[in-house]
């Protein structure tokens, strides 16, 4: 069966499910699961293939013909988007059920459907306009996807600052694509567009344009908010997917179009820059969600690093060690999409156990849900970038490419040598994070009596955290099993990357991980079996002779993470109110701790404020009163006449 | 021949209603006569009709490029005013439908003067048509309204035609017998004094840019749209503005041939941007939607002007916007109007979650939003984006990096309003209080269709159009 | 011929003047009938050789903006009895100043102005502008609706002083159309202002300013 | 059979000698104090005798509470598997092996982070909650330390990297890994394993609640640590790889025993610092390994 038939039962059935997704949810379910594994196998055939596919028909939409390809990179995101695609919509029926949400479970269903058909489209489509038709309208789908709630204020905010930002981004694409455009001739998009040196300082537009969707940094304020306040399965899809989009972006454009000299350079640094700052960022957090989130922000980071290195081999020569870097990068994107998809659904089986985002309220969980604390510690160990799970594959790629390039002392090691030690502080930092978020919401007591109530997650909900977690530990263990995928895909972004045969141990990693496996279980078990024989005796936690503990008397994460933000202070500019006890008979005393979105905050609010202000002085002038208004025109009629008299010639 | 039926059905059609005795009948003029007046129109832009370089009316290639679309436009108004006719069933509505459609008549005649006195005196007529409908509702912000429009455009009104005096005064110079035909005035070409040329440019892009609403003479549009019922709105929007900009465009092809094109396109080009600028400054701040809607005309208007100024391929991608943005913006007009009902206000200090109240008409309305600022996949995207790949082609990088932070604005403006209203609470006081607003088929339709018309042509424009506009751009920038 | 058709369009500048500077509302509309009957009669110091159009127009436009407007003014003045004062927004001493040196400005402008030979000799193109600028200054200045019809009116004439360049080649369609013009224009003009007397119970246009941002 | 034997062997080095280290440094102390001290095989008979006691669990303890050290025991192992032993070299070697060896470290530390946490007391919170920040400048330090082997040899597997001396920024970099080594063992000035003031430990924090065979486990797996990073000190600095395998066995044994009894000195001649100032020396140790690498870098460039 080859692609193209594939392809088109995928688009038939989501196309049929943004229909019955607002009546039939059985048959929607069915049809998105049909259509995704569709579109699952056309990417497979294509990456395990060795040709890709590509169709130009006759039928014109906006005066242009349809043209699809689908190449080895965006198989690469196309299987991605599929595996998060199906396991969201089945984790929605237990999350997000008509009976919870009668009114906006069907919405979402039918969103959801185009959102993934537009994802899908956004990666296939090889034509201009086409793919900007597609990229907005994913972002539209994914708008009203994040405010499923609009009830509630925060999650309409959220949603307006998404789209706001996104449409800076969809506008800047504008400009990519007419300039494209108006310098082509044609609306065409492909391999083809490389030789044009002209075409170079383009890549700075699409570095930006992309670069918002994708959270790149200085870039990813709307992203915190929006994916705290999405559903979580939202979260899911666009943390782990739609993130990716940009990502995808910018890797098309800079393989399609010339990139300037200094590409390189400035996408590792925006890396390095995004994976420290995003991971401090996150750390600081107490919104568990935002937590996530903001990792996000850090694993873009380590994505880029990995571009920017192989944007660098490029320059420097087709340096093998790209090749490395590049392959870590594309092979994180799959693995942030899998982990962090099993975080968020995670945290949204805690949200809806519990109903509440602060961690500060939530504590011992794992006795409720021990499923869903089991599975977040595993997301938790691969996002940490720890062996024997997925995270630390693709790391180690990178870093790989980037010792390559110090070792080999090219120029790029300049770049790589920081990069290195900046991703290695990144990782202690993600494993600081996560230690935290685990151990405040599943560890110690509970908290408040909201997290005692908590209930395990149905199965509809646990059976796509199992198979993301499975995902992430076969990746972990049989790492060369990835590889000839993500060659392809490297080939199709740079062909004289296309040889097969890895330069990286992969097999040994791979047999070093199975053997730890093994050795961790064994050792586990044996441990567990010697206490029991010896015997367990349960006990209250010793606390320094003080006789009843309470659960508020547990560390908390804002003091966990207080040594780490006091050295990240001039960033995270933490907010704090402080009341201390005083005098004889004190008042109650707080300390509340608030983390801005510094960017957000500091930076665009007043500039934003500043046009507001504009804004009003202007719409003072119309105030209503007719003579001032005639002056308007009397106005016009002497503006337009100087520039006639002095405009004259140029 | 048809041409001429083009304008004198309506003005029957307007006598006839005004003359007709029964208030509950007398709507049905409105779809009657403006279907004919659709297949007519519709006809001539698949059969164009010769027309003699030297008649004073003419179904010509510019009349062809756009006209269709007002009729269209009107057409599915007139749909829409049957049912809001009935609505508003209290108050007698002769004069409203007669001079409805003495609007349309006047319309079309504007669209196809190929005379400088003959344009005006339409536009003129249009003006004056045009008043009843903005106090229809009788209310004293309707008449302050009107007051200001009138008093407004009749002075842009007044400039214009000195302005057209000047033109033809610059024609006796080069022995002119005084023919104010257009193409007898591009014959004279640089004949044509200069500097009363250049005098009589500026009068009319002032006259006609008020009434195209162009800033800083659209003073009176916030309160003219925010003040009259919803489909006089999309026809102001729609129609009105489009006769002037089609006039504009006439003189601009006059001055171009009297060698002073590229003085005149960088007049448009700053006269559009300023507009865009200012308008984008209004919709980050204003709080009703009606309003917001007026000037979102504004920007638009600005976008035809840029365009315009960017000739050529720019010139085909305005007329392109034409259609689309007059067919989204009736959309918009149309269901704003029924939220506007069913609410009791406009402001969204107390208008709120309408997606509960009147869930149709929201959709429709968010719908229209997207649209309006350029969202695929509806037309005004394709139109926009056309125009942007020209102004790239033609070397315009300031300018089109201007009009896309004003868009951007636009869009940060209207986006806050458009959500402001449909989500959320809605205020107990809209559930419980007053009769119900019903969305009727009537009041729900015409918009939808609109708004697929809109999509359909950003998906799939018809060859046959593109081939008119290029015609059209033909007929204005003549290949030397 | 000339000096006659120069002294009707000063009498005409003077009567800008004096509009400028009157402070009574009755005044103001005598001063437009009377520029309106001036230019009423200037085709036919203009034309040499009278045809019945010619006698049309001049009749038309003697009656329509000598007679029939200002009735309907102050029909509309009665109607929403007003106090005849008129207060200013620019002053009467600095509208006049304004006026006069408008006068001067548009003098010395036209001159710079390619003119045909046959009106080389005539104020026509100065006493257009200053007319025209004479109608904004009242409706910039002014604060009551019927004297901002008044400056619209001027404003008008000016126009219409610009048209008489035209009247020998242009087809008098164009006349026609100012005629219309203005008889509608003031017309629809009279019917609001009564309508708006009676909704505001005011011609105070500083009333009029519900609708603003 | 050969590489079986080869293995066990290794096995019994790490195993085995890794407890002889704390006896040492604690019989340093002693001497240097002119105390007699505990024996130097104290640690042994700790291990033993805990091994055979009984378990006592908080209430609020999940699994994980035994789970964990014995998760971050195999990962110290893996670790220390992956490191040479100077003529015997390592038992499999593979390119970029180091960045297994730190990363395996860092899981060991999250899996104790995550046992100590299970308790939900507020010591333990402390203590992960320093360990964890603490190792994220231990962590740069030491990635700093492994470039500068990395670009002095051109290589990127342990093999290789620590067979030769470190060359001229040797003395930088024996600094700056001795300081690693102090904070990554929660040894003074960093911390103090035989306070007794909660509020001031780190690690000894950390494991205040556990008892009984995993006890034993994090203890053994900590002085397996503290193995691990003196065999690396000594063999980043000494040029292992040319000389002879008896005279490298004895260098080895003799960098490690001098490692050994530094630390033990340090502990007897320092004070514990105030936890202000930890990071500052942290960063300096980071800094000594930049100028390491820079300095690799310059000698490799001439």
């Amino acid at each position: 069966m080859s692609p193209g038939v594939l392809l088109l039962v995928a688009a038939g059935c989501l196309v049929a499910g943004i229909v019955s997704g607002l009546r039939w949810p059985r048959t929607w379910l069915t049809l998105t699961v049909i259509g995704t594994a569709a579109a699952l196998g056309a990417s497979l055939w294509v990456l395990l293939g060795s040709t890709d596919w590509e169709w130009l028909s006759d039928i014109t939409v906006g005066g242009e013909r349809l043209h699809l390809r689908l190449d080895a990179l965006s198989a690469l995101f196309l299987a991605l988007l599929c595996v998060v695609g199906a396991s969201g919509a089945l984790y929605a029926r237990g999350y997000w059920s008509d009976r919870q949400f009668p009114v906006s479970a069907p919405r979402g269903r039918a969103w959801w459907s185009s959102l993934v058909l537009c994802m899908g489209l956004v990666l296939t489509l090889s034509n201009g306009l086409h793919f900007l038709i597609a990229w907005e309208l994913f972002t539209v789908s994914a708008y009203f996807l994040i405010t499923l709630e609009n009830k509630r204020p925060a999650v309409r905010a959220a949603g307006w600052l998404y789209l706001a930002a996104s449409h800076v981004g969809t506008l800047v694409l504008f400009a990519l694509f007419a300039t494209l455009a108006s310098h082509n001739g044609n609306w065409d998009l492909g391999p083809a567009m490389r030789e044009q040196a002209g075409l170079a300082p383009l890549f700075w537009l699409a570095l930006f344009g992309f670069g918002v969707k994708a959270g790149v940094f200085p870039l990813h304020v709307w992203l915190p908010s929006a994916h705290a306040n999405a559903p979580s399965h939202v979260s899911a899809m666009l943390s782990g997917v739609a993130l990716k989009m940009g990502v995808y972006g910018i890797m098309r454009f800079n393989g399609w179009l010339p990139v300037p000299p200094a590409a390189g350079w400035v996408v590792i640094g925006l890396g390095s820059l995004g994976a420290l700052l995003g991971i401090a960022f996150a750390f600081a957090q107490n919104d568990f969600k935002r937590l996530l989130a903001y990792c996000s922000v850090e694993n873009v980071g380590v994505i880029l690093i990995g571009l920017g290195g192989a944007l660098l081999a490029v320059t420097q020569g087709d340096a093998p060690w790209g090749r490395l870097a590049l392959a870590g990068a594309l092979l994180h994107v799959w693995n942030h999409g899998a982990f962090k998809s099993l975080l968020f659904f995670s945290a949204g089986s805690v949200l809806h156990a519990t109903g509440t985002r602060e961690m500060s309220r939530l504590g011992g969980l794992w006795r409720a849900m021990p499923w869903t604390a089991g599975l977040f510690a595993l997301g938790a160990l691969a996002v940490s970038g720890l062996p024997p799970l997925n995270g630390f594959v693709s790391e180690w790629l990178v870093y790989l490419g980037l010792l390559g390039a110090i070792t080999s002392k090219a120029p790029a090691a300049w770049a790589a040598i920081p990069a290195v030690i900046l991703l290695a502080l990144a990782g202690a930092l993600a494993l600081a994070s996560f230690a935290k978020a685990g151990a405040m919401i599943f560890l110690g007591a509970p908290r408040t009596q909201t997290a005692m109530r908590a209930h395990e997650c149905g199965r509809w909900m646990l059976g796509p955290m199992i198979a993301l977690a499975v995902v992430c530990a076969v990746i972990g263990l049989v790492p060369a099993l990835v590889w000839p995928v993500v060659t392809r895909a490297a080939g199709s972004w740079h062909p004289a990357w296309a040889l097969a045969e890895s330069p990286a141990p992969l097999v040994t990693l791979g047999l070093v991980h199975v053997a730890l496996a093994l050795a961790v279980v064994g050792v586990a078990a044996g441990l567990w079996w010697k206490a029991q024989t010896n015997g367990v005796q349960r006990g209250l936690t010793w606390d320094c002779g003080y006789a009843t503990p309470t659960a508020r008397m547990q560390y908390t994460g804002g003091s966990f993470a207080g040594i780490g933000v006091g050295w990240f202070s001039w960033i995270l500019q933490p907010e704090r109110s402080l009341r201390r006890l005083r005098g004889v008979l004190p008042a109650s005393a707080f300390r509340q701790e608030r983390m801005p979105e510094t960017v957000l905050e500091r930076v665009i609010a007043p500039m934003g404020e500043g046009v507001l202000r504009v804004s009003s002085a202007v719409r003072r002038l119309q105030h209503g009163r007719l003579q001032a208004y005639v002056l308007y025109v009397v106005a016009g009629i002497a503006a337009l006449g100087c520039l006639v008299l002095f405009g004259g010639k140029p | 021949m048809i041409s001429l039926l083009l304008i004198f059905v309506p003005l029957a059609g307007a006598a006839l209603a005004a003359a007709w005795s029964d208030n509950r009948t007398r709507p049905w003029f409105l779809p009657s006569v403006s279907l004919v007046h659709v297949v007519l129109c519709f006809r001539l832009l698949v059969v164009p009709p010769e027309v003699a370089p030297d008649a004073w009316l003419g179904f010509d290639k510019l009349a062809r490029a756009v006209l269709p679309a007002v009729s269209l436009l009107f057409f599915v108004c007139a749909c829409y005013g049957v049912s809001y006719l009935a609505v508003r069933a209290e108050r007698s509505n002769r004069v409203f439908v007669a001079a409805l459609l003495a609007v349309l008549g006047l319309l079309s005649a504007g669209h196809q003067a190929r005379h400088l006195g003959l344009l005006w005196i339409a536009t003129e007529a249009v003006t004056l048509a045009a008043v009843p409908l903005l106090h229809f509702n009788g209310t004293p912000r309707a008449f302050e309204a009107t007051w200001k429009y009138l008093l407004v455009g009749g002075t842009g009104i007044a400039l214009s035609l000195l302005g057209s005096f000047c033109l033809g005064y610059a024609s006796l110079h080069s022995g002119g017998s005084g023919d104010l035909t257009f193409a007898s005035l591009m014959a004279q070409g640089a004949g044509l004094s200069r500097p009363w040329v250049l005098i009589a440019w500026v009068l009319l892009l002032v006259g006609y840019g008020t009434k195209m609403g162009l800033a800083p003479m659209h003073t009176w549009k916030p309160d003219a749209y925010g003040e009259a019922p919803g489909i006089v709105g999309a026809i102001l929007a729609g129609g009105v503005t489009t006769v002037a900009f089609t006039a504009i465009l006439r003189v601009r092809a006059v001055v171009g041939a009297a060698g002073e094109g590229a003085l005149a396109d960088r007049t448009l080009l700053a006269i559009g941007l300023f507009s865009m600028v200012v308008a984008a400054l209004f919709l980050l701040g204003t709080r009703d939607f009606k309003r917001m809607l007026a000037y979102s005309s504004v920007e638009h208007m600005g976008i035809l002007t840029i365009g315009a100024a960017f000739g050529g391929i720019g010139l085909k991608a305005a007329l392109f916007h034409v259609w689309s943005n007059s067919l989204t913006k009736g959309a918009l007009f149309m269901s704003a109007g029924n939220i506007r009902r069913a609410a009791g206000s406009a402001s969204m200090d107390e208008v709120r979650g309408m997606a509960m109240i009147t869930p149709r008409s929201a959709a429709i309305f968010v719908a229209g939003m997207f649209a309006v600022t350029a969202c695929p996949p509806f037309g005004p995207f394709f139109s926009e984006l056309a125009l942007v790949k020209a102004g790239f082609g033609s070397g315009h990088v300031f300018a089109i990096a201007m009009l896309l932070g004003c868009l951007l604005f636009a869009f940060f403006g209207i986006t806050r309003v458009v959500f402001g209203i449909v989500d959320g609470r809605p205020r107990p006081a809209m559930r419980t209080g007053g009769k119900r607003f019903v969305e009727t088929a009537g009041v729900i339709l015409p918009p939808l269709a609109l708004l697929c018309f809109s999509l359909w042509l950003g998906l799939f424009t018809p060859p046959l159009l593109r081939e008119a506009w290029e015609a059209a751009v033909q007929q204005l920038h003549p290949a030397p | 011929m000339n000096t006659h058709l120069n002294l009707l369009i000063g009498l005409a500048m003077g009567l800008n003047l004096i509009a400028l500077g009157s402070s009574r509302l009755p005044s103001l509309i005598l001063v437009v009938s009377a520029q309106g009957m001036l230019l009423g009669v200037m085709p036919l110091l203009l034309e040499h050789d009278w045809s019945w159009m010619l006698l049309a127009v001049v009749v038309a436009t003697v009656g329509g903006k000598g007679l029939v407007i200002p009735a309907l003014l102050r029909r509309a003045m009665r109607a929403a009895n007003i106090e005849r004062e008129l207060e200013p927004l620019i002053g009467f001493v600095p509208s006049l100043l304004l006026g006069a040196g408008g006068m001067i400005a548009a003098v010395a402008f036209s001159q710079s102005l390619p003119l045909l030979p046959e009106h080389a000799g005539l104020l026509l193109v100065p006493g257009a502008m200053a007319s025209i600028l004479t109608g904004f200054i009242l409706l910039i200045g002014r604060v009551k609706a019927i004297s901002q019809v008044c400056g619209y009116l001027i404003l008008e004439n000016g126009i219409y002083l610009f048209g008489l360049l035209l009247i020998r080649s242009t087809p008098l369609m164009v006349e026609a159309g100012v005629l219309l013009d203005v008889t509608v224009g003031v017309f629809v003009i009279g019917i609001i202002v009564d309508r708006i007397q009676r909704a505001f119970d005011s011609l105070d246009t500083r009333k009029l300013t519900v609708l603003h941002e | 059979m050969n590489t079986v034997l080869e293995l066990i062997f290794r096995l019994a080095w790490w195993l085995i000698l890794a407890p002889l280290l704390p006896g040492i440094i604690n019989k340093v102390k002693a001497w240097v104090a002119g105390r007699r001290g505990p024996p130097v095989l104290q640690l042994y008979y700790d291990l033993a005798r805990l091994w055979r006691k009984s378990v006592v669990m908080s209430t609020l303890a999940s699994p994980g509470f035994v789970i964990g050290p014995a998760v971050a025991w195999v990962a110290l192992l893996g670790a220390v598997i992956l490191v040479p032993l100077g003529p015997a070299g390592a038992a499999l070697s593979f390119r970029g092996d180091v960045l297994l060896m730190l990363y395996l470290l860092a899981l060991a530390r999250f899996c104790t982070a995550w046992a100590a946490m299970e308790t939900g007391s507020a010591f333990e919170g402390m203590g992960a909650a320093r360990e964890v920040s603490y190792a994220v400048l231990a962590e740069a330090a030491m990635v700093a330390a492994m470039l500068s082997l990395c670009v002095q040899t051109g290589s990127v597997s342990l093999a290789t990297m620590l067979a030769p001396s470190a060359g001229a920024g040797a003395v930088l970099l024996a600094a700056g890994l001795f300081t690693v080594l102090l904070a990554e063992n929660c040894r003074v000035p960093f911390d103090d394993p035989n306070t007794h003031l909660e509020l001031t430990m780190i690690h000894e924090a950390m494991i205040l609640d556990h008892s009984g065979p995993p006890l034993a486990v994090i203890l053994h797996g900590a002085s397996m640590k503290l193995l691990l990073f003196s065999v690396l000190l000594t063999e980043a600095v000494l040029p292992m790889g040319d000389l002879s395998p008896f005279a490298a066995t004895g260098v080895l044994l003799g960098g490690v025993l001098t490692a050994t009894v530094g630390v033990g000195l340090v502990e007897s001649l320092l004070a514990r610092f105030a936890f202000q100032r930890v990071p500052l020396l942290l960063t300096t140790a980071v800094l000594l390994c930049l100028f390491a690498l820079l300095v690799a870098w310059k000698g490799g460039a001439a």
